[in-house]
């Protein structure tokens, strides 16, 4: 076991970080604005996959499936929120749970009739292929060009969030509903766009995952798990808790891989489970809601 | 904190009809569930469809008293489920042991396991307490799945079937379907007997107090922690039971019984049936392996049926077929 | 019930600094302060929801620090809260009798509830005396505002405390319905020790015992109605700045 | 895309075949007395996933199974009765199999059961059979079954078993001083395709230079692969299973392995690389019970293709697909042979049968009833030679049955 073979793993971890903080954003979004657990995240990174091969396939450009579909699917979440989730703000936490829960069901099954059950090829777009020599050794070009988006879509986050007024309102929102509805901002339509951006940025993941992971109706179920290691670690509702939960679960996996390969699933949600008992409500996050 | 009503146990007004007929329903609860179960294999498809509904309906039940009466949205209990399963088949497959006594041991194993998952998880509130369950079953998935040489891993743990019941002075065929519905069913009965009695005690009206407000039931003097653990872990009990019974009755225990789809169909078919009354969580239970053995007979897209029916309910009747029905039966 | 040098920080901001207080038997002493003076702070360190970061609190002589929230009614001190706190879906009776079940059973998983004749009966007449005995069987939702707070202090009185902690109880109520609290809590005052925090200036001072006034997390005053009111540095901090509670 | 319309029209099909089910449902529910006078009927029972993610196999061996009904039928029934298949949900969970089977004895009333998929299911169906000593026809890979623990004298494997796949395999990859790096699904099945790679490896000298466990279903494989690039490895043999097996290659293609070294798999599906992109695929050796394209040097294989193909618009069976009708068909024959559907008269007939339906000569070994057949070693092709959308790989190798390439009886804890 070389130092050389060592730091590959590392670059490897931190490299499985950003997947993985791509796959968790759009769950922890939505929970921190709006105190939602999706459990239809899974799905809807699915649905996303098959929106960016159909958008793939009219265009014939993977360029374009990136920024189309998941455009396309926040329109399709911002349905979801008023026709599905908007009935149920007021009632029980666990109501929007359920009903997500549900609601994946129908995606996957949706787009087994839709898409047949098998899985169809979706290929690395040509300009992104081959591998890269780091000097410690060869990584694939396409999954570097994963993390620079991860990364300008963290900042064009934390842009939005602190810098623009609209960020301002949906910070001001989360803390409070109240004082927005006394200040006069509707916020029943800033719940919408925001839950349209969480599944906007789900589906991005899941365009992004595409060509890494294949794209079938299943893909979702690992995902729903990932994320929720991800965002329960980093604290459900924190965005720089679910970049460092990220990190840190992509190199807890990837040294595991090293030592004892068979457990590299197994380490992300004893990881949860330990993290979670040292600190109930995760490395950033605020108390749970609904108590 | 929940929206969960719990219609049965308030106390009806002396209005006759509906009311009067719907108190009635509850203090003959128990008879009537076991005359409902006595009929079911004759009008289910099949017999064995009525066993699952017998087995499922236990989980529900179970589960419910943590859901539907404390409050208490937990992911995880497949891994109560699962336990009891793996414990009475190891116990009759690895060590030879009665089916009787492999039994007690399933219920004990999934009692002990509950214990522990329980002084974590009460720790942790709100939706983090579902996620700790969630994780902590997983962790017992993948141990199971790992210590194959005990559990047969992903193959299922195998060669305990139980085909004669062996009792004091006689023995029964537990290969026929009926005979082995029945002897299921009666094990069930005392169950549903059972929970009947703890919710009717005073540690029933504290979770249900608990449920309803945690913090006055903490200024009423109740230690909130002490009563939410026992709730778990008598929760936990009865889905091992039902993990116990199920693998008497398929004879082997697949690893996706510790799986966490195992946990959302549970929370789904108490969810469907009603949580929070009594009835509810075995009709759900009824109502959702009925759906699933027709529609699947008719299309392989029945989970797209039963998603929407879910999501309906969730929208339009959050109280459940159960809830909704009473509280119908009480606004005549 | 005394307390010496009570303080409670939140990180680094001090809700409370050195309270020393002493409550008699049998009067009623009610609290004031502007907002932030630290009232609800130490109103939660009374009833254990908080334990105070320094100082020590006792009650009949004992010391209260090692001791969980839930036994703080075993011991005789009961409480309400300022926004309603109460059972919504449960009956208004089962709201009370659950309170009173908690000093026969708790954990008791195998008995009959309604075989506790006991609970169920001071129940009732803890209705009765509250005037909620028509509503008995509804679920305590349904009741207006001013009938929620009485039951709120059902459940507290029903565990039949030496000491009654009432945060606010007439917090929403208009004129009616406050007279009527007022009385109750006049009535209750006969056999028991009552603390409470209200803003309504004038039914403090007709009302209480004895005034405690904080601000800043510190004790400013102590002392009867007559004394507070004409206390100069009272008037200054509080009352003068904000003359609506008058 | 092509696939999910292939898949789309297979679903008329499936609905036909619940259909079926759904009436006998109906008439021994409704009609007991129906229900005896249809005792002449042969009911077959199927249990297959088909829901889940190997639905497209499950409707392969739905129409196949079928086609070997159709064709029994055709020809005035089995001993003077007629054939009906049973086809029932699994949904890939062993579980719902078992409950499924269950209902398929006690209240359907069926006289054998073919099906299975996953390993954990035939496993399942094996122990309720068992029980009940009902006929079973296992149809899918598996080295347990053939293990004493579980064997059923009422069950018979027509499936490969990992042992005899992975020998055949590495007979035509592997070579003396070979380095070979494995990838290893961490389940019962990942763990018998290596156990049969490094007996087989024994055999002809190659060398293991490096060996890692994945966890089952894992969706990221990018963590395992530098190890395997620094292994000096010149293959690397992948031992998982549909979804896994299309997500490790794709990964490790990404990572510039093929570069490196051949990638060497158990067992290609057909529908599975059709998920993938052709140059994920190529170049990739693995093993089948069956391919198409057997057809130009198999006379049996080219009449189970043209049958199929008269019954389905022109589409072609596929691996998993054949064995539903190998399975069917064998019993078929021997129920034929034995004049009935009495067990113990079905089991000497099957003991001692011998068939050549769609893929040369097969017979059951006596001790553990393993169907011994020929197994193919086939080849990904590149995207330009394929002729056709099914034209997806070349027959390296068509090693026609023998019992060398199995474990023997003792192995197996038989007495021989």
């Amino acid at each position: 076991m070389t130092v050389q073979l060592i730091a590959m793993q590392l670059f490897s971890g931190l490299a499985l970080g950003a997947v993985l903080i791509m796959v968790a954003l759009g769950l922890s979004i939505i929970f921190g604005m709006l105190g939602i657990v999706n459990f239809a995240h899974g799905a809807l990174f699915m649905v996303g996959a098959y929106a960016g091969l159909y958008v793939a396939g009219l265009t014939g450009s993977f360029w374009w499936a990136l920024l189309i579909a998941p455009v396309m699917i926040g329109l399709f979440g911002m349905l979801i929120e008023r026709f599905l989730i908007r009935p149920l703000y007021g009632r029980s936490p666990d109501d929007p749970l359920l009903l997500t829960f549900g609601l994946g069901y129908v995606l996957v099954e949706a787009v087994r009739i839709l898409f047949g059950t098998d899985g169809i090829p979706f290929s690395t777009p040509a300009a992104l292929r081959g591998v890269v020599n780091l000097g410690i050794g060869f990584f694939p070009l396409y999954r570097l060009f994963v993390i620079g988006v991860v990364v300008a879509v963290l900042l064009l986050l934390w842009i939005g969030l602190e810098k623009t007024k609209f960020g301002l309102i949906v910070r001001a929102g989360s803390a409070d509903p109240l004082i927005m509805r006394v200040l006069g901002v509707d916020i029943s339509r800033l719940w919408l766009v925001v839950f349209g951006i969480g599944v906007g940025i789900t589906a991005l993941g899941g365009v992004l995952a595409a060509p890494m992971r294949n794209v079938s109706p299943e893909m979702g179920t690992l995902v729903l798990a990932e994320a929720f290691v991800v965002t329960v670690i980093g604290g459900m509702g924190s965005l720089p808790g679910a970049v460092i939960a990220g990190l840190i679960v992509g190199v807890s996996v990837s040294m595991t891989s090293l030592f004892a390969p068979e457990m590299a699933t197994i380490v992300m949600f004893a990881l949860m489970a330990l993290i979670l008992l040292v600190r109930p409500n995760g490395l950033y996050g605020r108390a749970a809601p609904g108590l | 904190m929940s929206v969960i009503r719990n219609a049965e146990l308030v106390p009806a007004p002396a209005r006759r009809s509906f009311a009067a007929l719907f108190s009635n329903v509850s203090r003959w609860r128990v008879p009537l569930s076991i005359l409902a179960l006595c009929i079911l294999p004759w009008v289910l498809p099949s017999q064995a469809l009525a066993v699952n509904v017998l087995i499922y309906g236990l989980v529900a039940v179970g589960y419910n008293l943590l859901f539907g009466y404390t409050g208490l949205l937990s992911f995880g209990h497949a891994a109560f489920f699962g336990a009891g399963a793996y414990a009475t088949g190891i116990a009759i497959g690895a060590f030879g042991v009665h089916w009787f006594i492999a039994m007690l041991i399933g219920v004990l194993v999934s009692g002990l396991l509950a214990t522990v998952m329980g002084m974590l998880a009460i720790r942790t509130r709100g939706i983090y307490f579902s996620m700790v369950t969630l994780a902590l079953a997983q962790l017992v998935y993948y141990a199971a799945l790992q210590a194959s040489s005990w559990t047969g891993g992903e193959n299922g743990l195998r060669g305990f079937t139980v085909s004669t019941l062996h009792l004091p002075g006689f023995s029964v065929n537990f290969l026929d379907p009926l005979v082995k519905y029945y002897a299921i069913m009666i094990v069930v009965a005392g169950a549903l007997w059972f929970v009947s009695r703890v919710l009717n005690s005073p540690f029933g009206a504290v979770i249900e107090a608990i449920r309803e407000n945690e913090t006055r039931a903490r200024a009423c003097g109740y230690d909130v922690e002490r009563t939410k653990l026992l709730s778990f872990i008598l929760s936990g009990i009865l889905c091992g039971l039902a993990g116990t019974l199920s693998a008497m009755h398929l004879s082997i225990v697949p690893l996706d019984s510790l799986h966490y789809h195992t946990s959302g169909l549970i929370v789904m078919m108490t969810l469907l049936g009603g949580a929070g009354s009594f009835f509810g969580p075995f009709i759900g239970a009824l109502a959702f392996l009925s759906m699933e053995d027709i529609f699947s007979l008719w299309t392989s897209n029945w989970q797209l049926i039963v998603g929407v029916i879910f999501i309906l309910f969730v929208l339009y009747l959050p109280k459940g077929i159960w809830g909704t029905l009473i509280s119908w039966g009480k606004s005549r | 019930m005394s307390v010496t040098n009570i303080g409670k920080q939140f990180g680094g901001l001090v809700a409370l600094k050195d309270v020393t207080a002493d409550f008699r038997e049998g009067q009623i002493t009610a609290i004031i302060g502007p907002n932030g003076a630290g009232k609800s702070t130490f109103f939660n360190i009374l009833s254990g929801a908080l334990k105070p970061s320094s100082g020590t609190l006792r009650f009949r002589g004992a010391d209260m620090a090692g001791v969980p929230q839930h036994d703080y009614v075993h011991r005789g001190i009961a409480r309400s809260y300022q926004i309603t706190n109460i059972f919504p879906n449960l009956s208004v009776l089962e709201n009370v009798r659950v309170a009173a079940q908690a000093f026969r059973s708790r954990m008791n998983i195998w008995a009959d509830r309604s075989a506790d004749r006991d609970s169920e009966d001071r129940a009732s007449a803890m209705l009765a005396s509250v005037g909620l005995s028509a509503r008995a069987a509804t679920p305590a939702k349904f009741l207006a505002h001013g009938q929620q707070r009485a039951l709120e202090i059902a459940i507290a009185l029903v565990a039949d405390p030496a000491l009654l902690l009432l945060d606010e109880p007439t917090a929403g109520m208009g004129p009616e319905e406050t007279r009527e609290m007022v009385a109750l809590i006049e009535k209750l005052a006969a056999q028991r020790t009552i603390l409470l925090v209200e803003h309504k200036m004038k039914m403090i001072l007709g009302l209480s015992d004895r005034v405690l006034v904080l601000h800043h997390g510190q004790m400013l005053a102590d002392g009867t109605p007559k004394e507070i009111q004409a206390n100069s540095e009272v008037r200054r901090v509080y009352l003068g700045q904000n003359d609506g509670y008058a | 895309m092509t696939n999910g319309i292939e898949t789309l029209a297979s679903r008329p099909i499936g609905r036909r075949a619940a259909l079926i089910g759904l009436a006998g449902v109906a008439g021994t529910l409704s009609m007991p007395w129906i229900a005896r006078a249809q005792a002449e009927t042969i009911r077959i029972g199927f249990p297959t996933p088909l829901t889940g993610p190997f639905a497209a196999e499950a409707n392969d061996q739905v129409r196949s199974a079928q086609l070997a009904v159709k064709l029994a039928n055709d020809k005035g029934g089995i001993a003077g009765r007629k054939v009906e298949l049973l086809v029932r949900d699994d949904k890939l969970n062993a579980g719902e199999a078992a409950t499924r089977t269950l209902e398929l004895i006690e209240k359907d009333k069926v006289h054998a059961v073919v099906g299975a998929l996953s390993s954990a299911v035939q496993l399942a169906v094996n122990e309720v059979t068992r029980a009940r000593s009902m006929l079973y026809i296992s149809i899918s890979q598996s080295d347990t079954i053939n293990e004493i623990k579980d064997f059923s004298p009422y069950t018979f494997h027509e499936a490969l078993n990992p042992t005899m796949t992975t020998a055949v395999v590495a007979r035509h990859s592997f070579k003396k001083g070979s380095k070979v790096a494995y990838l290893v699904a961490d389940y019962a099945y990942g763990h018998e395709m290596l156990r049969g790679f490094k007996r087989a490896a024994k055999e002809i000298g190659a060398q293991t230079v490096s060996e890692i466990l994945h966890p089952f279903g894992a969706a990221d494989y990018s963590t395992f692969i530098p190890t395997i690039l620094s292994s000096g490895a010149d293959i690397l043999c992948i031992c998982n299973f549909g979804r896994d097996q299309a997500n490790s290659i794709k990964q490790a293609v990404d990572f510039g392995v093929k570069d490196q070294m051949k990638i060497v798999v158990p067992v290609l599906l057909h529908n599975q690389r059709l998920a993938v992109d052709p140059e994920v695929f190529e170049g990739v050796t693995g093993g089948a019970n069956y391919y198409w394209g057997l057809e130009e040097t198999m006379p049996s294989a080219k009449a189970f293709n043209d049958a199929f193909r008269a019954m389905y618009k022109g589409t072609i069976p596929t691996d998993y697909g054949a064995y539903g009708y190998t399975g069917v068909a064998s019993l078929l024959i021997a129920i034929e042979k034995a004049g009935g559907t009495e067990p113990q008269k079905v089991i000497a007939a099957l003991e001692a049968l011998k068939y050549d339906i769609a893929k040369g000569e097969q017979s059951y070994r006596k001790c553990d009833h393993q169907s011994m057949q020929s197994v193919l070693v086939l080849e990904s092709k590149a995207k330009k030679a394929m002729k056709s959308d099914a034209d997806l790989f070349k027959i390296v190798a068509a090693e026609p049955a023998s019992e060398s390439v199995l474990r023997t009886c003792s192995e197996l804890g038989f007495k021989s």
